[in-house]
């Protein structure tokens, strides 16, 4: 059973999604088990797998038994699990399983009398974001990608009013940029004959200076950065995830951009090899600046927000810049810290987001001003909260803090000085907002001793909803304290050995 | 059988290719820019044939020129059909001109690098292509190469593909379908002037009535006989969906509605997807990889070929039925503006 | 057998080009869709008639091709039939000889 | 100029897939977007097509010898089908982006009466 594990991470919340449609009509109760049950198996097979690379490395599995004829390359679809992407996998279905557990309280409120198809497209999502992580073959990723995109826009259009002009920029964004990775796969398919990730990193070399090639890897590139909202291309993400109904956005605003950044890594560091981004050091640089721009207008537009969801967009739009600069920086900090990020990243915005939808649970909005007592109402919730803004600023003992101290390592190995002060900047500026919430947390209050009123009565969210947060922001802390082990086991083997180090 | 490029006649239709996009995309009335639009992807499948894609110059004739139109008109027999024009803008759109040309340029750079076209040697025709072609009978014993391809050596991305028309159908259920009894109080509904009933017309009605069983026969010989040529679950599942829109069209909705409830529908959709998932698992509990037919040789009839072309046969008309019934689910929500009751 | 199918085809091309001076050339709506509904079938079953001929090797294809003529002869008539009435419904006036 | 006409194909793709984007991008009406999103689709389907295609070459269809035999084929007269496979893929998902679009659409139109992008907009400023 053991090589079949690779597509049971796919077909957990496929199938889950599926009958999870079937009971739509029959159970409606049932399909949010069904969905939990999917993903749970997902979920343990991806934990699996992750020890199984580590000790034995690449998983390869071929779909229908298509594998490798002599003269031909591989002739099927090829799913791999690896280094580079089993910590990808693991953290997306077990950040999926934990936003399905935490959502259905949201869902059953939120979306009363419409949730029919809610865990459906739920599951399809996590399927269309696990596929693009796990596949082998360019185009495969292509209609995953899709998957994953026409699932999303619908799980956005279920905020209503502003929702649907929101899902439809995100539509015509997000096609583009799908078209434009086709492209580029075109194009590296006209050169070298084959689909599949390892024969084309194969052939790739041997064509030397090819400008057929070079274009291709241009257009995969702006495709994914559309997909992932990187800078001239962020327009549609903050409307989106800010009028997406909460339990949507809790599972997109943490994976979705994440596994496009990924899209971007498995590019450059396996189809194209790191060297022909050396190669290229006009457009390093262009990237490099562009990346800091990224993470400095995004940084200083979070600070001009009232809206909290709004505000956490505008920070997940920053951190994109730091995985994109991190890995444009080609070197081996630089990289090791976006691969550790596009995870950690994915852990923090998932709590954050988390964090957020406890508060609009109960507070009904998610307006900075309406934060007043919060503290005293909710504090659970806020102490993730402020441990999740912690990992965001980098503080010491969480994720957040290891992944930024080898981005930052990176730029100043390569001496590109703009990309530290970017991301110092950014911490900066949330070192900020942290303070700004937590002033209106406890002190706009009057206080209670002194208005005679009683203490606050605690509200905290529901349990269901509360566990997953908490889980997830002490996973910060776990996954910060691992990081070495991460790093030397798993993150090490996956960078490129020709690198310097 | 032969599809012999004349190469001047390619280029008139390219041109003509281009005529009818800048039209489409120029025409003031959006009802005409759907249907120059139809026109467009009709020409686009006689390049496609010319090139000897005939299964995909099938679908797109069922697909991009006959769904996506009706799709559109169906949307804009409840909208508004034309563009107004306003003032300003010009900047914006001259600017979004030049980066777009810039892009053009980019990638017309890489022209001189390409193999030249119709080349038997360039790599895409001489590196994975060839195994297709030359092992597909005694693989699985299909002679349309494009069927094997589809359903056996890439038949992960068609099981993906059936979820894609699936995660459509229930994405666009889930946007537009609202309760009737919500529907006073929850949100106002703009309805257009009804133009035209063509339920109105005997003629229109008994002529569909003849045509339905036809396009039916001709839809379940396309999947059947998809093996041996050009067609498939795609192509025979667009035909048999269209035709059932053809009878919302003449007769109406409820007339449709009648036969195949909402419920049955969207509970098919999700059938066909679960039995093409589910004869993969079934290769898994037999011994092989998912989707590897070969293996349920002892449970369908034939060896190992026989029961990957059986296994092939399975998985079409699950994607027939997924493709089918989505067609109509979508236009009936797009029609109707997901109040299911009537509508073009 | 050939030439036969040559001749179907050249007179159903010269009836599409009636058609297309039709469309072109007749004064309102109706008139026009006459001529379209009219000369587009008849050619068109013209030219598959040609092709029948063509290829009377084979039995299977000429019965495919004579179903599509039957499709078409079904087909067109209605559709025109409809495109009519609709115009009859919005209010399309006819062309008199005494309006300009 | 010789390049040109040998590689025609490929500047048609790009002149639709510029087309296309533009629409995308700067049009204001939502059909009109949808309508230049399905002209990109079909440009890149056309590049892929292009890109398999041989000269005098049969659709790939094995002809049958005699009494279900099948003759080995020869590879270089027969078209290839693996694009035909991706873009018989990409063309399904054409459809179904331009079907959401277009529900989208249709629901944006039910709150502000238009499918203009300014006006829908400056509603929503409201």
């Amino acid at each position: 059973m053991r090589e079949q594990l690779p597509i049971v991470i796919i077909l957990g919340p496929l199938l889950g999604a599926v009958l999870a449609a079937f009971t739509g009509w029959f159970r409606p109760k049932l399909s949010h088990p069904l969905v939990v049950v999917g993903l749970a198996i997902s979920f343990a097979a991806a934990l699996k797998l992750v020890f199984i690379v580590a000790a034995v490395g690449a998983q390869e599995y071929w779909l229908g038994g298509w594998g490798t004829k002599p003269g031909h390359g591989v002739v099927g679809i090829q799913i791999t699990v690896d280094h580079l992407n089993t910590l990808l996998l693991a953290a997306v279905s077990g950040i999926a399983l934990l936003t399905a557990l935490y959502t259905k309280r949201l869902v059953d409120t939120e979306l009363a009398g419409r949730q029919r198809y809610f865990y459906a497209l739920f599951s399809l999502l996590v399927t269309g974001l696990l596929g693009i992580t796990i596949t082998g073959d360019i185009f495969n990723l292509y209609v995953f990608m899709e998957i994953a995109a026409l699932s999303s826009y619908a799980l956005i259009a279920y905020g209503r009013g502003r929702a649907y002009m929101a899902a439809f920029n995100y539509l015509i964004m997000g096609t583009m940029g799908a078209c434009l990775y086709l492209l580029g796969v075109g194009f590296v398919f006209a050169k070298t004959g084959t689909l599949n990730i390892d024969d084309v990193s194969a052939i790739v070399p041997a064509l030397g200076q090819s400008q057929a090639l070079f274009v291709g890897f241009v257009l995969i590139l702006l495709g994914a950065w559309a997909k992932m909202a990187f800078f001239p291309f962020h327009g549609w993400l903050p409307n989106a995830y800010a009028h997406a109904p909460t339990a949507s956005a809790a599972l997109l605003a943490p994976l979705a951009t994440k596994v496009a950044v990924y899209t971007m890594l498995r590019v450059m560091v396996t189809v194209y090899s790191i060297d022909y981004i050396n190669h290229s050091p006009g457009i390093q640089s262009a990237v490099l600046y562009l990346s800091s721009i990224a993470i400095v207008v995004a940084s200083f537009f979070s600070l001009t927000q009232t809206n909290l969801k709004k505000l956490a967009s505008y920070i997940v739009l920053s951190e994109i810049g730091y995985m994109v600069g991190g890995a444009w920086l080609a070197n081996k900090p630089g990289l090791t810290g976006a691969m550790v990020h596009v995870v950690a990243d994915a852990a923090m915005t998932s709590a954050l987001f988390m964090a957020i939808g406890c508060i609009v649970y109960r507070l009904g909005q998610a307006q900075l001003d309406d934060l007043k007592g919060v503290f005293f109402k909710m504090p659970v919730t806020m102490a993730a909260f402020v441990v999740t803004m912690a990992a965001l600023i980098g503080v010491p003992p969480t994720c957040g803090f290891f992944s930024k101290w080898y981005l930052i390592q990176g730029a100043a190995q390569a001496g590109v000085w703009h990309f530290v002060v970017a991301l110092l900047l950014s911490s900066l500026v949330k070192a900020i907002i942290l303070f700004r919430i937590i002033e209106i947390g406890y002190n706009r209050v009057p206080h209670p001793a002194i208005e005679g009123n009683p203490a606050i009565p605690r509200n905290e969210a529901p349990l269901s909803m509360l566990i997953p947060t908490v889980a997830m922001a002490l996973g910060l802390i776990a996954l910060g304290l691992g990081t070495s082990t991460l790093v030397n086991t798993i993150i090490t083997k996956a960078l490129p050995a020709a690198l310097t180090p | 059988m032969s599809a012999l490029p004349i190469w001047q006649f390619d280029v008139l239709l390219l041109m003509l290719v281009l005529l009818f996009a800048v039209v489409a995309l120029s025409i003031r009335n959006l009802m005409g820019a759907a249907v120059v639009f139809g026109a467009y992807s009709f020409m686009m499948c006689l390049i496609w044939a010319g090139m000897g894609a005939v299964d995909v110059a099938f679908t797109e004739a069922a697909v991009g020129a006959g769904v996506s139109t009706v799709f559109v008109v169906s949307t804009l027999y409840n909208t508004g059909a034309t563009v107004q024009r306003r003032p300003g803008g010009l900047a914006f759109k001259l600017f979004i001109g030049v980066v777009v040309t810039l892009a053009g340029m980019f990638l017309l750079t890489a022209l001189p690098d390409f193999p030249k076209w119709g080349d038997p040697n360039s790599p895409v025709n001489a590196t994975v292509a060839p195994y297709y072609i030359l092992n597909t009978i005694s693989d699985s014993h299909v002679p349309n190469v494009v069927t094997s391809v589809l359903a056996d050596y890439r038949g992960f991305d068609t099981l993906l593909e059936t979820t894609v028309v699936f995660i459509a159908c229930i994405a666009i259920y889930s946007i537009l379908r609202v309760d009737k009894a919500k529907l006073e109080t929850d949100e106002p509904v703009v309805v257009a002037a009804p133009r035209y009933d063509p339920s109105d017309s005997l003629i229109v009605r008994q002529a569909s009535r003849f045509m339905v069983p036809f396009m039916q026969l001709f839809a379940l010989y396309v999947i059947a006989h998809g093996h041996y040529s050009p067609g498939g679950g795609f192509q025979g599942g667009v035909i048999l969906g269209a035709s059932l829109i053809l009878l919302a069209i003449s007769f109406d909705l409820k007339f449709l509605l009648r036969q195949w409830s909402e419920k049955t529908l969207m509970l098919l959709v999700a059938a066909g997807v679960l039995l093409y998932a589910a004869v993969g698992l079934a290769c898994v509990f037999m011994g092989g990889d998912y989707l590897d037919y070969g293996y349920l040789d002892s449970v369908l009839p034939g060896e190992r070929d026989m029961a990957r072309s059986h296994g092939i046969l399975l998985v079409e008309i699950g994607v027939g039925i997924t493709v089918m019934f989505s067609m109509i689910a979508i236009h009936i929500n797009l029609a109707s503006n997901g109040r299911f009751d009537r509508g073009l | 057998m050939d030439i036969l199918g040559y001749i179907l085809i050249c007179t159903g091309l010269v009836f599409f080009l009636g058609t297309t001076i039709g469309l072109l050339r007749f004064p309102d709506f109706y008139t026009r869709m006459h001529a379209a509904g009219k000369g587009d079938t008849l050619s068109t079953v013209m030219i598959l008639l040609g092709c029948i001929c063509l290829v009377s090797m084979s039995w299977l294809l000429a019965l495919k091709i004579l179903l599509i003529i039957n499709f078409i002869f079904i087909g067109s008539p209605t559709a025109t039939h409809a495109m009519m009435d609709a115009g009859n419904k919005a209010g399309a006036t006819p062309w008199r000889k005494d309006s300009k | 100029m010789e390049n040109l006409m040998a590689n025609f194909n490929y500047v048609i793709v790009v002149v639709l897939m510029m087309i296309g984007l533009w629409s995308m991008l700067a049009q204001k009406n939502l059909i009109k977007k949808c309508i230049g999103m399905a002209i990109f689709q079909t440009g890149i389907i056309l590049f892929f097509i292009s890109i398999g295609a041989k000269d005098n070459a049969l659709v790939p269809i094995l002809a049958e010898a005699a009494n279900h035999t099948y003759a080995v084929p020869d590879v270089a007269k027969i078209a290839n089908p693996l694009t035909q496979i991706l873009m018989l893929t990409a063309i399904v998902v054409g459809v179904a982006t331009l079907g959401v679009g277009l529900a989208l659409a249709q629901k944006i139109y039910q709150q502000h009466s238009s499918f203009d992008e300014d006006e829908i907009l400056e509603n929503q400023r409201k």
